[in-house]
This record gives structure tokens, C-alpha cells and sequence, in this order.
């Protein structure tokens, strides 16, 4: 049985098909990527299973329940917690409080407990606390709870992403594109990571990459978009040898340099 | 000259010199004030205290205890040596409530709020409507007061009206948000102005054909809380009739009675506001400024709490709208104005986005500034004016110049500036925000 | 929290204090800054005497702003009459000050000048304010504080009818002065209908709800009622108005309104009288509106405070107010001179009573017990503190620009009770 | 057919004007209609008198008044609409740039009434010249307010150039009148009687009782403001200015690598907006007779809601908007009392924009004519 499971979706920009007839699965447990050349409408994709935009037609199944015409929020609130292309962090808040933003739905406290700082406030706290403190040392970070997020190296701010989205406590996580700028040593770092979420966390991963050397690490299954359609699925080994794929990618890079 | 700014700080800022300077400069603001009741310094002088009780390093026991003697015992005796103070302080913790519910709307949530003296005015006509004679006046042309008018309520339902001034207020703050909050940033500002105006306008307009609010004319009298019973008041009286050298009259009690009840709901609001920033609601309001994209996405309701910040920052304004209509026993929509919103907003940007010691240091700094420093500076300028003085160098009389020249007419020049000023060169204020440091396990390694 | 905004903070601070010690007086280190009386040095003490303290008499007016000129007026006049009146006071061993406040036209702060005033025990009558809107609010203070203060120039009921004993007046009523206004329009321009606009002040909705009343009673259509906070473009009034071609329209407003509307409706075609109260009363009047004052069927206004030439006590104030302040006295300057003059007068009354200073009860009792005898009439109050008859004028205008403004003409003046009397 | 539409009388010319003619005509068929057809159906509520006849009387004044300030807001609209497309940006001290305009204009013909010029110069050379003062002098203050004030706060979150602007916008205020009240003692400015402005053009038209009476100046006004839109529209579309400023509007940093210079391309939106406010401030003078620095607040905030409604960004739209946000004022003023019987009249004349600008905002963010674009995510 598969965790999410697409049909059809298609998304549109005024004239331009950014997603088309997008047909697509992921099994539960699974590490599942997306690749595809720039403006393969990868992103789009995400966003269009994560809320922000809203498809013009498809099923999104997740769980068994219809994610379309749900809220970002919501749709994070069903268990879907994303990272961003180009990291989207609190800059002006701490690592540790971006942590507790990602915990946002999972905490129970309302105004009230806040405001007479009830028990079960001081309790849920200290615990969100000791909890943001342990993603931090899981994603590999230490004694940088109390800085500024946008004070960070870009690596860190890669790595609080990553737990702030696990702080949501998620079955799905969606990485988007998340090796893009790091170096080769960061890159097997963050491999390990994703390995490390997916083994002992349970947690199924569904990432956008460009880079395919991290693709075919770590992913079980590989999706392969080209102008917002699947050109081409399959295993790690059948991907690369795909003809198609190739063309794409190698035909594609090659144009899209010579301007 | 910075080193040695910076130097002087420094040394003036550890070991005994912090609790030395701090005492020091509050035992002779004291005297002074004491000594000369209607001086503008001394007064200056003694409201530095505050700011030096919270930069200084003192142990926080001390601070508090220092607080609390100036905030109890120093200032009521004072006020009541010059009632006027207790004025000027009474409009400080107004303003600083004000502000400190706009800098949640604005300066948490990153939502520009530009009428938000509209719920001031909610909070303030509840109980002038239901505090004063209106109601039975509401078939009567506006203005006129026929004999037989009663007042509905007696003046201890004011403690009722000061809680439903609060959920007025933070119902007309859900009322607005509601349609409005998921417009960008820039098209709420216009939105929430026209907002402010609407309000304005209504309370100006609706003395017909109901007559409500008995329009330009304004609600007066509105009834006062009463004080606490005799058996409280007169120890006191006795007590502070030797210390300030008359016996105080019920006007003055009225007046220290209003700057606790300011006091009040200023502490609250400062715990209020504390609270919430530091919880999960905070956190959310400050995530949504940030980048309302990756809140959402991190499952953050957005109008959810958006709205939530709305309600909350009205509902500060009504509690001292509420009390501002009792303390002055007179309402008009003339205090409502579009200068009044961006004066509240001028005091947030002052003091510091986001920053509650900066908000209240900018709404006491503004207050001042407008109803001390520039009404100062022009009757010194309109006493020169009739005096024969001159200019030395330029030989300039004092007599040719303008009487149009006038400090304290230029309140929007002020705020102007103070804006552009502080957006160009100091964004985040002169106090700027800072975010709590937690004590975590992983720094006790 | 850094160091450098301490240090800018301690610097501000302090140059604020140099500037408030530098706004002070030489003589004392106290805020507000005193004018000194110059009674204190002018009046002719020949043997010394006895130095019994200072007095102080408060002035509230709006002293800067739009309304600065009639606000300026109020303050000059008591403080001419504090010059030439003040000697009785002086000779009794008081130094008796004049404390202008400025309360700049607004409610807010008028009250924290109340306030302001109220604790300065020294302090012990005032004479204020020009607005109605912040004279109401500002006198809950003074009430609170049982500080006396006599009104030159607000026209409101309310400000009287509360009756409290500490506020007085000695001008009209609107709920006269309006319909004063109606019986001209209805007895002298045998108007059939009307046309009333106020400008949404506490003021001019006042005086046109009485003249509204007045109306109805005489049985001239009131075509509109019509409140307006508009300054420049007439247009969707003005329309309507044209159409319904009233005989008159009445204006509850302030001059620099006024003054557009009228030209704007008489562009628009519109041919009968205008009619105001004293809030017309201003040269600047004749400058905004021009022809549109004396074309169709003229422009008239009643008021409260008649020109200086109206009270034939008032002609040697004319000169010398002229010779003190440059300037010819202003509407109110007489007034706020009789205003001043009762205070002196009721001060020293309490004060012989007393065989001492007087407190500030005393005073206010004094006021209300005395007859003086001023250059608008002999002022004595009733018990709400309005005079029992007090006078009205109505003027024609004839003046097209500001120069003219003096030819404007008393056509009526009466003595009239206030209603209810 | 296709050559006759490429043809730049045609398409500077013709098509604009044509294109306001139709959207003047058009809205005000639309609201009268609309106005008379209420009356029809509550005729039976007023038994005082005709509600039908009573708001014939007036339906032509009604529009001509909605019209001639719907054009003052249309001129202004275009400057917010402009700087928006540009910079996505409210100018909110636009209406002081507005209010300044007009004020330098009646200084103007105040100083020739002084030197007593006013009299003897032809009327229409005095306006003209007014007109072009208040064009120049609104235009650099624009362009300086932009570079003081908002060119530092570029890459800044949104709302820091926008509380800047408020900024601004208040100080320009105080800032007048300061001058003003130092240099003639007081700050209302007076527009000086003159020329034959004030007159009426009587058009009687037959089945109608009482004549349209045109006032010149009205006339003056809406054709003043039609020149201009028609010269925005040459500027915008037909010349290397325009393209450049249409490059900078569609994407910055892509018209920055195309050789653009993008902060010239801003001081000049900024000009061009700034001069048409300066030269609606004159023309609205002429219509006021009587300014002070605060008077550019409403109309501001109208024109600003006229922006709104036609698509911010979108310069016909602005123009549509204008005219609509003026005639629905004058309708609602002018007949409010009417309909309700007293209950409400004209003094909801000023928060009826805002009304406007909500109900756009909530039902159609994009505005009349815009493109619904979702925000950016």
C-alpha cells in the first residue's frame, strides 16, 4: 500500500503547463526522489502536494484521505513536514525556536495556558525544549540553540530545516533539493543523515534532487520529470539506463549551456 | 570620543557603580522633584531612573525592589505634590498599553495595523455609552440634555465594562480580520486606515438616527470607578498629609487612584504580551512575519493567528480605552484620530519593533516629548516672543518671530521624521528586540 | 542592549534639561514658564508692603495653530486687564501673575493642561477657553479641583447647564443665539425654508440643532440637515441645495468652512441668504468667500461678542490694547477683559472676607456673588452661572475681501434671558 | 484594417480618447440607470414627496460633478498605479506630492494677482502656466522624496519603505504648513478670483425642465486631465522611455541586465507620477477655490482606492477606477439623504471609499481590469 499516491494532477500557470497528468507513488519506508532538469516543474509538484498551490485536476491520496483543497497547515497537520529549495528559515528567531515553530501543531497549550504559564505549560515547554534539543544533536548540531538561525553557516541552516521539519513529527518528508551548495564531504554527511531518518525514525523521504550521484546513493525508487511530465520510473539502475532519461538530461544541459 | 563613551560605560556599569549611580540619581531626582513640584527637569531627571534600573547591573531582587519604591511609594507622593505628573504618567501607561498591543499586531506578527486606535475607541465608548446618561438619551437631539436623564449603570459596573471593553475590543478586531487578513501586507495598512477612519466617523455620525454616540458633542459626564471605602483611604490620607504638606482632596486620590489602575493594566498588558511572545503563539506570530510561506508550511494556521494577534492587540486597546473614557469622564471622536494611529505606531518604531521594553520606552519617550518637552519649548519660544530679548549675533528680536513658529503644533513634522528617520537609519528600533536565551541541556554540558 | 544608546540617551536627557532650564525664567526653576505681570514692577507702590505671595490667574486659548488669532486675543485681553486691574491685588501685598496655557484648539489637551493648571495651588481663577469641545472636558477638571474659571467665549449650554459651581461665562447661549439667528430669517428675511449645514464640531452641530428646533416651531421647511467634515469640495452638497433653492441656508460652522461653501454654492447658482453664527466672525471670511457675501440675497451673522465699537465702555480698551499688542483687539479680547477683571475683583472680595489668601472655594463663592461692572455690560452670574441676560448682534456683512471687513454693519442687537428663565 | 489600428493618430490618439469617452459614458449610463431604477422601486416608501422626480432634478449635475472629480482622481491614480507597477509599492506621501501641487499653482496665481498680471494676462496662459509649475515642482519633489526616502530602503521588507512613506507623507504635511505659516502668517491658500472660470455654459435640452448648466471650469478641468492621460498613454507606449519603464514594471533585475538603467527608470516613474499629481492639484484647486496642507489626505486615499479598484499596476484601469470611485461618491452623497430620508446623508461621503476599497479587496484583489495573479509564493 502505498503512503501518497497521485493521479492525474496537473497544474497550471495561466497558458503553461507546469505539471501535467502527473501519475506517482511513494511506499511507505521508502527513500523516493524526483529528478529532473531545471523548470521540470519538480518544485511545482511539491508545492502542489504541500497546499500552496491548489492542482486543477488529480487526486492527491495520502493516508487514504484527499489532500486537494487542503491548507498548507492542514496538509502539514495530516503528517507532510517539507524543507525549501532555498531555505526558508526564521532568520530573526533562534535554532532552538525555529525547532519549536516546526512543533507548532504538535503542542497542546493554548492562550490560556500561556498566559497563567499553567503546569502542563511549563511541562510541554521543557519538553518541546528537550526534544528540539535532541533533533539539534540528530541532524548533527551543537551548542547553537541560543543564535540567531540567520547567523548560522549555510550547512547548519540545511540541517535546522531538516529538523524543524522533523520536529512536526512527520510520516512524510519532503526535501527539496536538499545538497544544493554543499561540498562533497557535507553531501555524504547529509546522505548518512536522510539514511539515518528513514532506518531509525521510520520516516518516509521524498526529495527533490539535481544532483544525481545523491539520487542514486540513497533512493529505492526514482521519478524522472521532464516539462511537467514523467518521462521515466523505475529503480536506480533502471533509471540509468534509460535512454530517454539521458537524452533528457544530457540533451537538455547541453542546449540549455550553449545560452 | 566613542572609546571613551564607550569606557565611561563600561566602568560606570560594573562592580558598585550601577546601584550606586541608580540610587543616586533617584534619591536626587526625588529631592529634586520634591523640592521644585512644577520643573521640567527634575521631573526628566527622576523619570531616567526607570531606564537606568533596567540597563544597569543589578542584582534583579534589587532592580525590583528599586521598581517597586519608585512605582509605589515616590511617584504617588510626588503626584500628588503636582497632580499634572500623574497626568503625564497616566498617558505614558496608556500609550505604552496601546503600544505594546499594536508591536504584537505589528511587531510580532509583522501585520501594519494603521487604525488601530479604532479599538481604542471601541473600549472607550462601551463605557461611555453605557457609563453615562446616553442611554437615556437616545430618542434626544444630540447636545441637548433634558432634565430626568439618569445614568443607566451605577459606576461599579465599570469593573464589568473594562472586561467587555477588552471583548469588544477584541471581537472588532476578529470583525476586521476576518475579511481582510488574507490581503498582503501593504493592502491591510490601507485597509485597517480606512478601518480606523470608518470607526471614526460612525462615533462621529451616529447621533442619528439613534443617537448613540451623541456625535462631535461627545459623551460626557461618564462615570468614575468609585474609590476604595473610607477605612482605606483615610489611613493613607493621614499618612501622606504630613509628606506632601496639605491634606489630598478626593480629586487627587481620584488621579493617584487612575495612574495604579493605569499601573495595573500596563503590568498586565507587560505580562500579557511576555507570555505570549514566549509560547507557542508567539513563536508562531513571529514566524508568519518572517516568512509567512515556511510558517504555513510548518503548519501554522495563518489567519488562524493572524487573527489571534489581532484580537489580542485590540484587546489592549480596549481595556484602556475603557479606563481613559472613565478618567477623563468625557469622550469625542476627535481622540480617535488617524494622528492618533500613527502616533502609536511612531512610539512602536521608536522604541523598537517586536521589543516590549522598547515599545513602553517609546511611548513614554513620545508622551514627553509631546505634552512636556514641546509644550515647553513653545511657551519659551511665545515668552520670548513678548519679552524684548534679542539674538545676539544675528540681532534678531525675538518679537519678529512668527507665532507660527510653534513646537508643539508640529506633532506630525515630530512623527514624521521620527519615522523616516528610524526606517532609514535604526530599523529595528532604538531598544532593539532580543530574543530570550534558554537555559538548554545541551549548554549545562 | 548596546552602549552607544545609553550614552545618546543620557546626552539627549540632558540637553533637554538644559533646554527646560533655559526655558525657565530667570526668577524660579518652575515649568510651565510664567509671564511675569508687569503689574508686579508698574503698579505704584509707594510705601512697601507687606508681601502677601503670588497669585496666579491661568489663561487657557488656543495660543498656536487655526485658531491661534482669536485664541491669542483671549490671552491678551486678560492680560491687559491684569496690567491695568490688577493694582488693587498688588497693593495688597500679592504678586499676582498671569499663566497662559495653550490647549490648542483639542479636547486632550486641554485636559492635561487642566490638570497642569489645577496643580499649581498658586493658581486660584482662570479665564478660558475659545472651544466649547474642550472647554466641556476641561472644566470636569477645574470641577474636580474646585478651581473657578470664567468663560470669554463658549457658546455651548452644556457648558453651564451642568451646573457647576466652579463654571461661569459671560457670553450668550447658543440655544439662544440660534434662535436669534431663526427669528431673523423668519421674522426679517420671511424665510419659508432653510437649509442646514454643520460642520461636525461639537460647536457647529450645537447651534444647528437649537436653530433646527426653532425652526420647526415656526414652521419653515427644513429642506437638509446636513453635518459635513469636507474642506474644499462642495460638490455633492451643494448640488442637492441648488435644486431645493431654499430661502436660506444656515451655517453652524467655522469661518475658513464656511467661506468655500458659500462661494461654491453661489458659483453653483444658488441665489438666496447665507446665515452663521459668530463662528463667521472673521475677516478671513470676507477673503474666502469674496463676492459670494453680498451677491443673491447677502450673508448675515449673529454673534455673541459685537465688535469693540458695540459697548461704548470698551473704546479706551480699543486704544489700549492697540498700543500694547500692535494689533486691533479681535472678537473675545473684551471679554476675556471682563473675565480677567471678575477674577481680580472676586479674588480680592474673598480675600478681604478671608483676612488672607482666599482658597480657590472662596473664590468661585465670590464670583458667583459679585456685579461687576465690565465694557460688555454689568456682569453678574445666576446660579448655574450664565448671565441673566446677556447680548446678541446680528450682522450684516458687507465686506467682499478682508480689508472691508469693518463695514459690516450692526442691524439688530438684543438682550435676551437664557431659556428656561 | 489592420493598417488603420497601427496608425499613431489612431493609436495614440484616437483609441485613448475613444477609450475615455466610453468608460465615462458607459459608467454613468450604468449608475444612473442603476440610481433611477431605486428610485422607481422605493417611490412608494416616501409619501412626502417623488422620490423619481426628485432624483431626475439632479441626475445630470450629479454626473457632471462625478465625473469632473472622478477625472482629478484618475489623474492622481495614475501616479500610485504607476509607482506600483514599478516598484510594487504604496507612495503613500503621494497625495502631499498632490497637495503641494496644488498649492504651488494658486501661489502662482496669487503672486500675479499681487503684481496684478492676474488681470491682464490671458486666463487660459495663467492656468497653463500654473498647471506646469505645479508639474515641475510636484514632479522634483517626488523624485527627491523618492531618493531620500525610499531609494535607501530598496531590498527592504515591504512594510519598511511603506512606514517610510507614511513617514513622509505626514512630515510634507506639517512641512508646508511650517512654510507657509512662517512666510504669510497662516496656512490656508486662497485661489484669487479671475478670468470667466466661474461662469456657466446653459445647455438646454429639450424634455428635460431644468438646463445643464456646465460650469467653464469643470470643463476646463476634464479637459486638461484628458490631455494628459492621452500624453501618459503616448509616453508609456509609444516611446523608449515608456518600453524601458514597462521593462522595469515586468521584471527589475532582468531590464537591469538589458542595459536599463533601473534607477533612472525609477526617478522617472516617480517624475511623471509626481507631475501628474502636481498638475491634478492645480486643477483641483481651480475647483476648491481654497487649500491647505491637509488636503490631499482624501483625495489621495480615493485615488489610491481608485488604483485598487481598476488593478494597481494597470494604467487604464486607473483611469476606469477614477471615474467610477468619483461617480459612486457623487451618486452616494448626493442621494444618500434622499433614500434614507435624513438618516444618513453626505457625511458618509469619505468612509464610502473605503467601503469601495474593502469589497474590491475582498471579492476582487486584482481589481477591475488587473490579471489575477496569486501571490507570490
Amino acid at each position: 500500500m502505498s503512503l501518497l499516491q497521485t493521479t492525474n494532477v496537473i497544474k497550471r500557470f495561466g497558458g503553461l503547463v507546469a505539471v501535467n497528468k502527473m501519475t506517482f507513488s511513494v511506499d511507505e519506508g521508502h527513500i523516493v526522489s524526483i529528478i529532473g532538469p531545471n523548470g521540470a516543474g519538480k518544485t511545482t509538484f511539491f508545492n502542489s502536494l504541500t497546499g500552496i498551490y491548489r492542482p486543477e485536476e488529480g487526486e492527491i491520496m495520502f493516508k487514504d484521505h484527499s489532500l486537494i483543497g487542503l491548507r498548507p497547515d492542514q496538509v502539514s497537520a495530516r503528517g507532510i513536514s517539507r524543507t525549501f529549495q532555498n531555505i526558508r528559515l526564521f532568520g530573526s528567531m533562534t535554532v532552538i525556536e525555529n525547532i519549536l515553530v516546526g512543533m507548532h501543531i504538535r503542542l497542546k497549550q493554548n492562550a490560556l495556558d500561556a498566559l497563567f504559564r499553567s503546569k502542563k505549560f511549563h511541562a510541554e515547554e521543557k519538553e518541546a525544549e528537550q526534544k528540539a534539543s535532541d533533533l539539534m544533536e540528530y541532524v548533527g548540531l551543537k551548542n547553537v540553540g541560543n543564535e540567531l538561525a540567520r547567523n548560522l553557516p549555510y550547512g547548519g541552516q540545511r540541517r535546522i530545516e531538516i529538523a524543524r521539519a522533523l520536529a512536526a513529527n512527520p510520516t512524510l518528508l519532503l526535501l527539496d533539493e536538499p545538497t544544493a551548495g554543499m561540498n562533497p564531504n557535507e553531501t555524504e554527511d547529509a546522505i548518512k543523515l536522510f539514511r539515518r531518518i528513514r532506518d531509525e525514525k521510520g520516516i518516509t523521504i521524498l526529495l527533490i534532487e539535481h544532483d544525481m550521484r545523491v539520487v542514486m546513493g540513497i533512493s529505492e525508487h526514482i521519478t524522472v520529470m521532464d516539462y511537467g511530465e514523467k518521462i521515466a520510473e523505475g529503480s536506480p539502475q533502471e533509471i540509468r539506463k534509460n535512454q530517454r532519461v539521458i537524452e533528457a538530461y544530457l540533451g537538455r544541459e547541453a542546449a540549455s549551456s550553449k545560452d | 570620543m566613542k572609546t571613551f563613551f564607550s569606557e565611561l560605560y563600561k566602568k560606570a556599569n560594573s562592580g558598585f557603580w550601577p546601584i550606586f549611580i541608580t540610587l543616586g540619581l533617584l534619591i536626587a531626582g526625588t529631592i529634586s522633584v520634591y523640592q521644585s513640584p512644577r520643573s521640567l527637569s527634575a521631573f526628566l531627571t527622576l523619570m531616567l531612573c526607570p531606564l537606568l534600573v533596567y540597563f544597569m547591573k543589578i542584582n534583579m531582587k534589587v532592580k525590583t525592589f528599586i521598581g517597586l519604591i519608585l512605582v509605589i511609594v515616590i511617584l504617588p507622593v510626588l503626584g500628588i505634590r503636582n497632580i499634572f505628573y500623574l497626568e503625564v504618567i497616566f498617558q505614558m501607561a496608556v500609550f505604552a498599553a496601546l503600544a505594546l498591543g499594536l508591536n504584537i499586531v505589528i511587531g510580532m506578527a509583522g501585520l501594519l495595523d494603521l487604525g488601530y486606535v479604532a479599538f481604542y475607541a471601541v473600549g472607550a465608548y462601551t463605557w461611555a455609552i453605557f457609563g453615562s446618561k446616553q442611554l437615556s438619551l437616545l430618542h434626544s437631539i444630540p447636545g441637548a440634555a433634558p432634565a430626568g436623564a439618569e445614568f443607566a449603570l451605577s459606576p461599579n459596573y465599570f469593573w464589568l465594562f473594562l472586561f467587555l471593553g477588552v471583548g469588544l475590543a477584541a471581537l472588532a478586531g476578529i470583525l476586521l480580520g476576518l475579511p481582510v487578513l488574507r490581503l498582503r501586507g501593504d493592502y491591510l495598512a490601507i485597509v485597517t486606515l480606512g478601518f480606523g477612519e470608518v470607526i471614526r466617523v460612525l462615533a462621529l455620525n451616529l447621533d442619528k438616527p439613534i443617537n448613540l454616540t451623541n456625535g462631535p458633542q461627545g459623551i460626557t459626564p461618564i462615570q468614575r470607578p468609585p474609590l476604595p471605602p473610607e477605612f482605606i483611604l483615610s489611613p493613607i490620607r493621614n499618612l501622606l498629609t504630613p509628606i506632601v504638606g496639605h491634606v489630598p482632596s478626593e480629586a487627587e486620590f481620584y488621579n493617584v487612584f487612575f495612574y495604579f489602575l493605569a499601573l495595573i493594566i500596563i503590568m498586565i498588558a507587560i505580562t500579557v504580551a511576555t507570555r505570549l511572545e514566549d509560547s507557542r503563539i508567539g513563536r508562531a506570530w513571529t514566524a508568519i512575519r518572517e516568512d509567512e510561506t515556511a510558517a504555513i508550511a510548518m503548519g501554522i494556521p495563518l489567519v488562524k493567528m493572524k487573527l489571534a494577534a489581532f484580537a489580542a492587540g485590540a484587546s489592549f486597546a480596549g481595556a484602556m480605552g475603557a479606563l481613559y473614557a472613565a478618567n477623563r469622564t468625557f469622550v469625542s471622536p476627535e481622540t480617535f484620530s488617524f494622528l492618533q494611529s500613527i502616533g502609536v505606531l511612531t512610539m512602536v518604531i521608536l522604541g523598537g519593533l517586536g521589543s516590549i521594553p522598547g515599545v513602553i520606552f517609546g511611548a513614554s519617550a513620545v508622551v514627553i516629548l509631546n505634552i512636556q518637552v514641546l509644550q515647553n519649548f513653545s511657551l519659551y519660544l511665545s515668552e520670548l516672543r513678548q519679552s524684548d530679548a534679542v539674538i545676539p549675533i544675528i540681532n534678531f528680536a525675538w518679537k519678529d518671530l512668527s507665532n507660527q513658529l510653534d513646537p508643539a503644533k508640529y506633532q506630525k513634522l515630530v512623527f514624521g521624521i521620527i519615522l523616516v528617520v528610524m526606517m532609514i537609519f535604526r530599523p529595528s528600533g532604538l531598544i532593539p528586540a532580543e530574543r530570550r536565551k534558554r537555559e538548554l541541556v545541551e549548554d549545562k554540558e | 542592549m548596546n552602549k552607544r544608546l545609553l550614552a545618546l540617551l543620557s546626552v539627549l536627557v540632558l540637553a533637554s534639561m538644559v533646554l527646560a532650564a533655559c526655558g525657565q525664567p530667570p526668577a524660579a526653576t518652575e515649568a510651565p514658564v510664567v509671564t511675569e505681570a508687569p503689574v508686579a514692577t508698574e503698579a505704584p507702590t509707594e510705601a512697601p508692603v507687606v508681601s502677601m505671595g503670588t497669585i496666579k490667574i491661568a489663561t487657557q486659548s488656543p495660543l498656536s495653530g487655526g485658531q491661534s488669532l482669536l485664541g491669542v486675543a483671549i490671552k491678551q485681553g486678560a492680560e491687559l486687564a491684569l496690567e491695568q486691574l490688577g493694582g488693587e491685588l498688588a497693593a495688597m501685598g500679592y504678586d499676582v501673575q498671569l499663566a497662559p496655557y495653550d490647549d490648542q484648539a483639542t479636547p486632550d489637551v486641554g485636559v492635561a493642561n487642566a490638570k497642569n493648571i489645577v496643580a499649581d495651588s498658586e493658581i486660584l481663577c482662570g479665564v478660558g477657553h475659545l472651544n466649547s469641545g474642550v472647554m466641556i472636558p476641561s472644566s470636569e477638571e477645574y470641577h474636580t479641583a474646585g478651581l473657578a474659571f470664567i468663560s470669554p467665549a463658549n457658546t455651548n449650554p452644556v457648558v453651564t447647564t451642568r451646573g457647576y459651581l466652579e463654571v461661569n461665562r459671560v457670553v450668550g447661549r447658543d440655544d439662544v443665539q440660534a434662535p436669534a439667528a431663526e427669528e431673523y430669517a423668519f421674522s426679517t428675511l420671511g424665510a419659508k425654508s432653510v437649509y442646514i449645514i454643520h460642520d461636525k464640531t461639537a460647536y457647529g452641530q450645537g447651534v444647528a440643532e437649537f436653530f433646527r428646533v426653532a425652526a420647526e416651531e415656526d414652521a419653515i421647511t427644513v429642506v437638509d440637515f446636513v453635518g459635513t467634515e469636507e474642506t474644499a469640495n462642495f460638490d455633492a452638497i451643494v448640488t442637492p441645495l441648488v435644486a431645493a433653492a431654499p430661502d436660506v441656508v444656515f451655517f453652524a460652522g467655522i469661518y475658513n468652512q464656511a467661506g468655500v461653501f458659500f462661494k461654491q454654492a453661489r458659483e453653483a447658482g444658488y441665489e438666496g441668504t447665507f446665515l452663521g453664527t459668530d463662528g463667521m466672525d472673521s475677516s478671513d471670511l470676507a477673503d474666502l468667500a469674496g463676492d459670494a457675501l453680498t451677491s443673491g440675497g447677502g450673508m448675515a451673522y449673529t454673534t455673541v461678542a459685537g465688535p469693540v465699537s458695540a459697548y461704548p465702555a470698551a473704546a479706551t480698551f480699543a486704544t489700549d490694547y492697540t498700543a500694547k499688542f500692535g494689533a486691533a483687539p479681535e472678537a473675545y479680547a473684551a471679554q476675556a477683559y471682563d473675565a480677567m477683571g471678575i477674577c481680580l475683583a472676586s479674588i480680592k472680595a474673598a480675600a478681604e472676607a478671608a483676612g488672607g489668601t482666599p482658597t480657590r472655594a472662596q473664590v468661585a463663592e465670590a464670583i458667583r456673588a459679585i456685579s461687576y461692572e465690565g465694557l460688555t455690560s454689568t456682569i453678574a452670574f445666576d446660579e448655574i452661572g450664565d448671565l441673566p441676560l446677556a447680548k446678541y448682534f446680528i450682522i450684516k456683512v458687507n465686506a467682499t475681501s478682508k480689508d472691508t471687513w469693518g463695514s459690516n454693519e450692526i442691524i439688530a442687537s438684543f438682550d435676551l434671558a437664557s431659556p428656561g428663565k | 484594417m489592420k493598417q488603420f489600428t497601427s496608425n499613431p493618430f489612431y493609436k495614440f490618439i484616437l483609441f485613448p480618447i475613444g477609450q475615455i469617452i466610453v468608460f465615462a459614458l458607459g459608467a454613468s449610463l450604468v449608475l444612473s440607470l442603476f440610481t433611477v431604477l431605486l428610485a422607481y422601486i422605493f417611490r412608494g416608501f416616501m409619501t412626502e414627496f417623488d422620490l423619481v422626480e426628485r432624483v431626475l432634478l439632479i441626475l445630470p449635475q450629479v454626473v457632471i460633478n462625478g465625473l469632473t472629480i472622478g477625472f482629478v482622481y484618475s489623474t492622481i491614480a495614475l501616479g500610485y498605479t504607476m509607482v506600483y507597477g514599478v516598484l510594487e509599492f504604496i507612495n503613500f506621501s503621494h497625495s502631499e506630492i498632490f497637495m503641494v501641487g496644488g498649492i504651488v499653482g494658486v501661489e502662482l496665481m496669487a503672486y500675479f494677482d499681487h503684481t496684478g498680471a492676474l488681470q491682464t494676462m490671458n486666463q487660459y496662459v495663467i492656468i497653463a502656466l500654473a498647471i506646469l509649475l505645479g508639474m515641475v515642482i510636484s514632479g522634483s519633489l517626488a523624485v527627491t522624496v523618492e531618493r531620500v526616502a525610499y531609494k535607501p530602503l530598496r531590498g527592504a521588507p515591504r512594510l519598511v519603505p511603506l512606514i517610510s512613506a507614511i513617514g513622509m507623507s505626514f512630515f510634507l504635511q506639517d512641512a508646508v504648513r511650517l512654510i507657509l505659516s512662517l512666510t504669510t502668517g497662516e496656512f490656508n491658500v486662497i485661489l484669487p478670483n479671475f478670468g470667466t472660470f466661474d461662469e456657466f455654459l446653459i445647455l438646454a435640452v429639450p424634455g428635460i425642465a431644468t438646463p445643464l448648466r456646465f460650469q467653464i471650469k469643470s470643463i476646463l478641468l476634464v479637459g486638461v486631465t484628458v490631455i494628459m492621460l492621452v500624453g501618459l498613454n503616448y509616453l508609456v507606449n509609444g516611446t523608449k522611455v515608456g518600453k524601458a519603464i514597462r521593462a522595469v514594471a515586468q521584471d527589475r533585475p532582468s531590464a537591469s541586465l538589458m542595459g536599463i538603467n533601473v534607477n533612472m527608470i525609477i526617478s522617472i516613474t516617480f517624475l511623471i507620477g509626481g507631475a501628474l499629481g502636481g498638475a491634478a492639484g492645480v486643477l483641483f484647486a481651480l475647483k476648491a477655490t481654497k487649500l491647505d496642507p491637509f488636503v490631499g489626505f482624501f483625495p489621495g486615499l480615493k485615488a489610491f482606492t481608485a488604483a485598487v479598484l481598476g488593478g494597481i499596476g494597470n494604467l487604464t484601469g486607473a483611469l476606469l477606477g477614477g471615474l467610477i470611485l468619483g461617480l459612486l461618491e457623487s451618486f452616494s452623497a448626493s442621494y444618500l439623504s434622499t433614500f434614507t430620508n435624513g438618516a444618513f446623508g453626505a457625511e458618509y461621503k469619505d468612509i464610502f471609499a473605503f467601503a469601495v476599497l474593502i469589497l474590491v479587496l475582498i471579492l476582487r484583489p486584482s481589481g477591475l481590469l488587473g490579471q489575477t495573479v496569486g501571490q507570490k509564493a
